[in-house]
């Protein structure tokens, strides 16, 4: 597992460099991509944005979720439940709407969860997870007519007269979502807070011992963390343009697992590269190897674990120090 | 036995070519990746004998054991058991043939209780007298007491009870005993010391590596004194016990 | 004035009374050693002081408040502290983060979000002097897992004198290292102000009579003695079943 | 009266196969630590191969077992031995790695059999049914059920019996002292990961009865297995047998009695058991 | 590319080429492939290029893909997904982009609402409307209606019964189950006194654990349904076995019909593919045809406006009959009652009553 080797006093371009230039690439490459380049840029930024929430309860907090869906797909159907039952299509409406409930429903499944450590967390939340999605299958009112799921949801409404997003636009709202997410969630994994929970994944009973208290500060980060689920799943709607009880259930809950840990747990972008990797690996596999694409996603895991074991986005890292340093942009 | 003084580095010549020798290292050279910690260590010990290692904080008493188990196999140099070359061996085999370890910190294993700690590596070796289960019940009755607890919630002293029964229960012919009074409350320390009395009369060898002088003095036959990974001294313990040069130079003792 | 009293505190795990209605008190300033054979109850006895575990039976008041019932978090921020018989830095993180957990514990900036940490200027230079008077401020961005055993040891124990604590708790300081190593521990304590109380099990009887000016000894979860030094030396039981002599 | 017991046989003989789902990945679980995500996968291999032997080739469904768990089980070693083993004590490494095994081996079977997925198979003596209390009931299940009660038999001695159990926690914990004691740990290691892949496979095979032979079914079974130990508790087999009868139960009865609710029923359970005992109803406590 | 754009016609395809059904992929794409290679690839003088994606059964995927087809490869023209779900999940997608979409195997009645899906070779509904008409023909009274718990299978299910009720038939009792059910014991064992069950089970996998299930447990009311397996390839039929002889249900196509059609298309599929065609490919072979048609009857114009209208007068013959399209975009077609009969050792669906151009009763109106 990565450790959150942080140097306090570490020269701060290298470490600014990296995060400048990804956040200029991600504001001007889709200037020059196709309509389909810029959705599957707005796909990789939801499930950027999904894995680093994911990233603050397993990566920094040690809480090794499989119930991450939920959070997610609550704030999905909330954006659905709105525009299927009240016709609300307003961003500034449905986004705290979305916000509020994946951060309810986090709430709640931390007083279960919580009670108990280790593989039992993962069960735990598998098991409200999937409660959840057999919810969303079985009642009729969280379904569109004719079938399980909520379809018919259009771009957002911003409530600007006379403006509608389309596809580019929709992407840099996604985009300047991302960033005001990461400028949060940066702060916070930087704030005596964020350093607490790494501190409880190390050692429950010494964080006790010097005054922390142990319980509250796990709970907190995973409703926050359902917080931020909440937004991406609220974007993935509106992307998506429907929801269905997969949103909630295991088979989305293994997305951002697999994003952190073979981008790097822990690690601030790691879960970024992670997502980056999977989404572009998977739809490029599916399109010029339409039957064999399991077997490359499926490959590229066992490769990252063998040989890039903390994660790739890890491993560029260590790239990026050794060249940072013999360019001399950081006196070593 | 031969008792004789070896000087500075040395090697030491004691029951080289002896048939009763059960361990000996001959010039073994042992490393921690780059770091070099053992500098040609020699030593035996003769079947049914008590040996004391002795010598202050790292100066690698528990890298010899080490290298004897073959945890940390040495680079050079041979280690025989009982006549055969056992240097480049697995742990496990080592320990098959009859050597017992009781390795430094008790390493109790936490997740097994205290009867699965001593069942889990039990071994019958056809001897006449056989360390069982109830033996080592009757020998500790407090473990029977403890024995369905886990065995990382006993006491210190139980931990390191445990450790001493679960070396015996693989019934070995030679005991590495690494720092068995570490922790341990004075009185236990004494108990410690009949024990190993004990078994000795039982025919076990024991290689023992203390730094309580008093306990080590008192249960062994011959001493050896390692500084900075080589033997820099050996005699009898009461030779030992008269030669206060020896005591302040190499163990710190007053 | 009476800093810690326990009273009637017993503890029972499944069959074994690993503590048996203990009742003493400790008044502010004084070094009180426990002792007692293997298995007597110390370890456990500070786990219930401390919090780590629930008594049973029996009640504590620390600075004459009921603290029975508080979880371990809260009796820390009423000024306990604690060094384990099993060091438990956190291996994996630096040098530097392990000081600044430690410090933010007992203070309401442990849980600001979204603002730095290095932005608590008082905390960090708090953790600054501490590091240099440790003389580890070379290896501040090192995992903790690199340093010595000794050097372990001595954060454990400085970074408990760190909080300021009222009450210090600590199990085995001198576990594990060489003589001089354990002579400095002995100099950390002594070099104490009166306003700190300590609380220390050691099998180590020199360095317990060298700083405690009382002892109490455990002995199946009972108290079978408490006195001075000299009255523990010379006390027929202790020497016999604790020293094993005579 | 004949209701209660045909429902009972029925929830009995599912949640044997249930049963064998989950022993394998919860002794794994328990015993060595490892969340492996593969097992189902593991069963689903079992399975094809079993249906080529017993169906294809015309061999007895006896051998069809046999090679369904001999087949997993090589899958199973191989993993453990090339690749697991090197992230021992390292949980979300080893998730990732079986969860890509999930990928590669439905997407090989795919290859290798074909999409189509195969018609359940059992022995020919086996087919059709026996009378009880005046109802069919089918003697596959009868068989299910004493197979699954053989394994679990066979299981129990293993777990209780022999100390391999305590070897391969012992190894968890420390290794090294472990090999000290004279423990060939590796071996203990790849012996454990093989009966628990062995059985996933042989399951498979016992199992396509009622749930087919597909190349989805490493996640589906994935997901059964993980209710089970859920509700029975990790590392324990006495916990898996109780877990799987239990839904086994508990499903057939809530399909009889509230047949809207039947995947509900499943996942209420599961959320009681975790709500009255987090660690489920065997499970070790922590 | 756009002037390279304008001279290929790109149609793209949905299939499921992985996941759990991932055999139906290719066999959809080789009915395709075979109706484009009947016409060279082109069409009006027109270029005509096939864009393939996978689904693997999961209707996000399909969405996923639906706009990559019409993002990336600006199509016009979607054949498939499968799936009820899917369709709805990407109807108000490419509803809006004006993209003629075709569903693969019957659509819901909601979709004519978008007035862009070419819905083959009928509405849910109007597939298993002559289940219910034929059951009333055998004499039957009481039914026992038994489904699958989802949309697609609440369809299929209403067919039965709309069909069986307008004859005067009674339903005693309606069995569901939840999707991806395995077990059918505790409700095979729950089943009433009737003449006759109506069912229908949502894939090949289900419909083969539900029938050996029903054999085990001795039930002995005859079932009546879709017999999906009857559309299905070889491989599904012939696993059956004997004790399935005498089954009867509704089905589309028989690899035997003898039709003069029929016969040289199997003939040229089973050369082409290696192996004797079943329902799914005389499918996507029917749409694709349809398709062409109209892409002829307009000139090789395949944008939307031109095309719709076009492909609504479309009448051609198939191998499973002729084909007319409704003016909602429905297809009609003939829809057969077979049973399963044995020839040697071949399996084989032998139609015993044909249903000429059955609609959805709701159309109708
Ligand atoms: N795993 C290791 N990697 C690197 N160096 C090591 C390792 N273990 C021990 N050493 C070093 O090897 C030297 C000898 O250590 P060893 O543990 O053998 O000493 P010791 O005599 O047993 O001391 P003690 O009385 O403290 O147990 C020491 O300098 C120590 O720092
Ligand atoms: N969690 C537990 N469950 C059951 N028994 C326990 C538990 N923790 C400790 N014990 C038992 O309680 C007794 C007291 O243990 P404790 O650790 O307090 O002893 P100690 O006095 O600290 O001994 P040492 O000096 O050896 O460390 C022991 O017999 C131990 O086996
Ligand atoms: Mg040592
Ligand atoms: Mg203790």
């Amino acid at each position: 597992m990565v450790v959150a080797n942080r140097r306090t006093d570490k020269n701060s371009i290298m470490t600014t460099v990296p995060y400048l230039a990804g956040a200029l690439i991600l504001a001007i490459i889709p200037l020059f991509l196709s309509r389909y380049g810029q959705g599957l840029m707005t796909r990789f930024l939801i499930f950027a944005l999904f894995a680093m929430s994911y990233n603050v309860v397993f990566g920094y907090a040690g809480l090794l979720s499989l119930g991450h869906a939920a959070f997610f797909g609550a704030g999905g159907y909330a954006v659905a439940l709105l525009k299927l039952h009240y016709n609300v299509d307003l961003f500034w409406i449905t986004a705290p709407f979305g916000l509020l409930l994946a951060t309810f429903v986090a709430a709640l499944f931390g007083i279960v969860a919580l009670r108990v450590t280790g593989i039992y967390f993962l069960l735990v939340t598998f098991a409200l997870g999937q409660m959840l999605y057999s919810l969303a299958w079985n009642v009729k009112w969280l379904s569109s007519k004719g079938m399980q799921g909520i379809t018919g949801i259009n771009l957002p409404d911003l409530g600007i007269p006379g403006f509608s997003l389309d596809t580019t636009s929709f992407y840099y709202m996604v985009l300047i979502c991302f960033i005001i997410s990461c400028i949060l969630l940066y702060r916070l994994v930087r704030s005596p807070f964020g350093l607490a929970l790494v501190g409880i994944r190390e050692d429950e009973s010494r964080m006790e011992a010097v005054g922390y208290n142990v319980w509250l500060y796990k709970y907190t980060a995973l409703v926050i963390s359902g917080a931020f689920a909440g937004i991406a799943g609220v974007l993935f709607a509106y992307y998506n343009f429907f929801v269905s009880p997969n949103h909630l259930g295991i088979a989305t809950s293994f997305l951002p697992m697999v994003m952190a840990i073979m981008g790097g747990l822990g690690t601030f972008l790691g879960p970024v590269i992670g997502a980056a990797v999977f989404i572009f690996v998977e739809t490029f596999a599916s399109i010029f190897l339409p039957q064999r694409w399991p077997l490359i996603l499926g490959g590229l895991f066992v490769l990252t674990i063998m040989f890039a074991r903390e994660g790739i986005g890890v491993y560029l890292w260590k790239i990026w120090e050794k060249v940072s340093h013999r360019y001399g942009i950081v006196e070593g | 036995m031969k008792l004789n003084q070896t000087k500075g580095s040395e090697k030491s010549t004691w029951a080289s070519t002896d048939s009763s020798t059960i361990l000996k290292l001959a010039d073994i050279h042992t490393y921690y990746g780059e770091s070099y910690v053992l500098h040609g260590v020699s030593m035996a010990v003769s079947e049914g004998s008590i040996v004391a290692l002795l010598g202050r904080n790292g100066m690698g008493k528990t890298t010899s054991i080490r290298s004897i188990i073959g945890f940390t196999p040495p680079r050079a140099g041979v280690v025989w058991f009982k006549g055969k070359d056992i240097t480049n061996l697995k742990p496990y085999r080592i320990a098959k043939m009859g050597v017992g370890l009781i390795p430094q910190g008790r390493k109790i294993l936490p997740s097994l209780s205290v009867k699965e700690n001593l069942t889990m590596a039990a071994r019958r070796r056809g001897k006449a007298i056989e360390w069982t289960l109830d033996r080592v019940y009757s020998q500790f009755p407090i473990l029977e007491k403890r024995a369905y607890l886990k065995g990382d919630l006993l006491s210190g002293g139980e931990q390191q009870m445990l450790a001493v029964g679960r070396a015996l229960m693989t019934n070995p012919d030679l005991l590495l005993m690494d720092e068995p009074s570490e922790g341990l409350a004075p009185k236990i320390v004494r108990d410690i010391g009949t024990i190993i009395g004990q078994l000795k009369e039982q025919g076990l060898s024991i290689l023992l590596v203390e730094q309580n002088l008093p306990l080590a003095l008192g249960v062994s036959d011959h001493v050896f004194i390692i500084s900075k990974g080589t033997i820099v001294y050996e005699s009898s313990p009461d030779e030992l016990e008269k030669n206060e040069a020896i005591k302040v130079k190499y163990l710190c003792a007053t | 004035m009476e800093s810690l009293r326990v009273e009637g505190l017993s503890k029972q795990f499944g069959g074994v009374q690993a503590v048996n209605r203990v009742t003493f008190s400790v008044e502010v300033g004084d070094r009180v050693a426990i002792i007692g054979p293997n298995g007597a109850g110390k370890t456990t006895l500070l786990n219930l002081i401390n919090g780590q575990l629930a008594a049973t039976s029996g009640s504590i008041h620390f600075f004459g408040k009921d603290v029975t019932a508080l979880p371990t978090y809260k009796r820390a921020h009423l000024g306990q502290a604690r060094a384990f018989q099993i060091i438990s830095l956190f291996q994996k993180l630096t040098v530097m983060d392990n000081v600044l957990l430690t410090l933010h514990g007992t203070r309401s900036s442990r849980f600001k979000m979204f603002r730095p940490i290095e932005g608590f200027t008082d905390v960090h230079n708090k953790a600054v002097q501490t590091l240099r008077t440790l003389g580890l401020w070379e290896k501040r961005n090192e995992p903790v897992s690199t340093l010595a055993y000794g050097e372990q040891r001595r954060l454990e124990i400085d970074l408990g004198l760190a909080l300021e604590p009222k009450l210090l708790l600590l199990d085995e300081p001198s576990a594990g290292l060489t003589k001089e190593e354990g002579l400095e521990i002995i100099g950390v304590i002594k070099g104490l102000e009166s306003s700190n109380t300590v609380l220390i099990v050691d099998h180590d009887m020199e360095l317990v009579f060298e700083v405690a000016q009382r002892i109490i000894v455990l002995h199946y979860g009972e108290i079978i003695a408490d006195g001075t030094p000299d009255e523990i030396e010379s006390d027929k039981r202790v020497r016999e079943i604790y020293m094993g002599l005579d | 009266m004949s209701w209660f017991v045909i429902n009972l046989l029925n929830g009995v003989s599912y949640g044997m196969v249930l049963f064998l789902i989950a022993s394998g990945m919860s002794i794994v679980l328990g015993a060595m630590g490892i969340t492996n995500l593969a097992h189902g996968a593991f069963y689903m291999v079992g399975a094809f191969v079993g249906w080529t032997v017993a169906v294809k080739l015309g061999a007895t469904l006896g051998l069809g077992i046999l090679a369904g768990g001999l087949a997993a089980g090589l899958v199973g070693l191989a993993m453990e031995r090339g690749l697991l083993r090197h992230l021992y004590k390292q949980p979300n490494e080893q998730v990732l790695l079986t969860f890509g095994f999930v990928y590669i081996l439905s997407n090989v079977c795919l290859w290798v059999w074909g999409g189509w997925p195969r018609m359940p198979f059992t022995a020919k003596f086996l087919t059709g049914s026996f009378e009880i209390m005046g109802r069919a009931y089918p003697k596959a299940r009868i068989a299910i059920i004493l197979f699954g009660l053989i394994l679990g038999v066979g299981l129990w001695w293993l777990q209780d019996r022999t100390r391999m159990g305590a070897i391969v926690r012992a190894g968890m914990d420390d290794k090294e002292t472990t090999m000290g004691l004279g423990i060939n740990l590796e071996l203990a290691f790849a012996v454990i990961f093989f009966i628990s892949s062995f059985i996933a496979g042989a399951a498979g095979v016992i199992g396509a009865q009622l749930l087919g032979v597909r190349t989805d079914l490493g996640m589906e079974v994935l997901l059964l297995a993980l209710i089970v130990i859920i509700v029975g508790g990790v590392g324990s087999i006495q916990g898996a047998l109780l877990g799987g009868i239990l839904i086994g139960v508990i499903d057939a009865f809530g399909k009889a009695l509230f047949p809207q609710m039947a995947m509900f029923t499943m996942y209420l359970t599961m959320i009681i058991v975790l709500i009255v005992r987090p660690t489920g109803l065997l499970g070790r406590k922590i | 590319g756009t002037a390279h754009a304008a001279k290929t016609i790109k149609i793209g395809s949905i299939l499921n080429l992985t996941g759990p059904i991932a055999f139906i992929g290719p066999l959809f794409k080789n009915g395709i492939v075979m109706a484009l290679e009947e016409v060279n690839y082109t069409v009006g003088g027109r270029k005509i290029e096939l864009i393939p994606e996978d689904a693997a059964a999961d209707m996000n995927v399909a969405l996923e893909k639906a706009k990559k087809l019409v993002e990336r490869d600006e199509v016009n023209i979607i054949l498939g997904p499968l799936m009820g779900d899917a369709h709805m999940a990407i109807a108000p997608y490419l509803a809006n982009k004006k993209v003629l979409t075709a569903s693969f195997y019957c659509g819901d009645i909601e979709l004519t609402k978008y007035k862009n899906w070419f819905i083959y070779p009928t509405t849910l509904v109007g597939l298993t409307a002559p289940v219910g008409y034929y059951a009333a023909e055998l004499g039957h009274k009481t039914m026992i209606t038994a489904g699958t718990d989802y949309a697609g299978g609440h369809g299929f299910i209403k067919g039965i019964k709309m069909a069986f009720e307008e004859k005067g038939g009674k339903i005693v009792q309606e069995v569901w189950w939840p999707v991806g059910n395995k077990d059918f014991g505790p409700y095979l064992t729950s089943l009433k006194k009737a003449d006759t069950i109506g069912y229908f089970v949502e894939g090949p996998s289900a419909a083969q654990l539900f029938l050996s299930q029903y054999r085990d447990f001795g039930i002995k009311i005859p079932l009546l349904g879709t017999t999906l397996a009857a559309d299905m390839p070889q491989q599904i039929t012939s696993q059956l076995g004997d004790w399935v002889l005498g089954l009867k249900g509704q089905a589309l196509y028989m690899a035997d019909m003898d039709t003069a059609i029929n016969k040289t298309w199997v003939k040229k599929m089973t050369k082409r593919f290696g192996q004797a065609p079943g329902g799914l490919e005389a499918n996507s072979y029917a749409i694709t045809k349809t398709i062409l048609a109209a892409l002829k009857a307009t000139g090789g114009d395949d944008s939307f406006d031109k095309l719709w209208p076009a492909l609504l007068k479309v009448k051609i013959d198939t191998p499973q009959g002729p084909l007319a399209v409704s003016p909602e975009g429905v297809a009609l077609v003939n829809n057969y009652i077979v049973e399963l009969k044995k020839k040697g050792d071949q399996y084989y669906w032998d139609p015993i009553k044909t249903y000429k151009a059955v609609e959805d009763p709701r159309l109708k109106k």
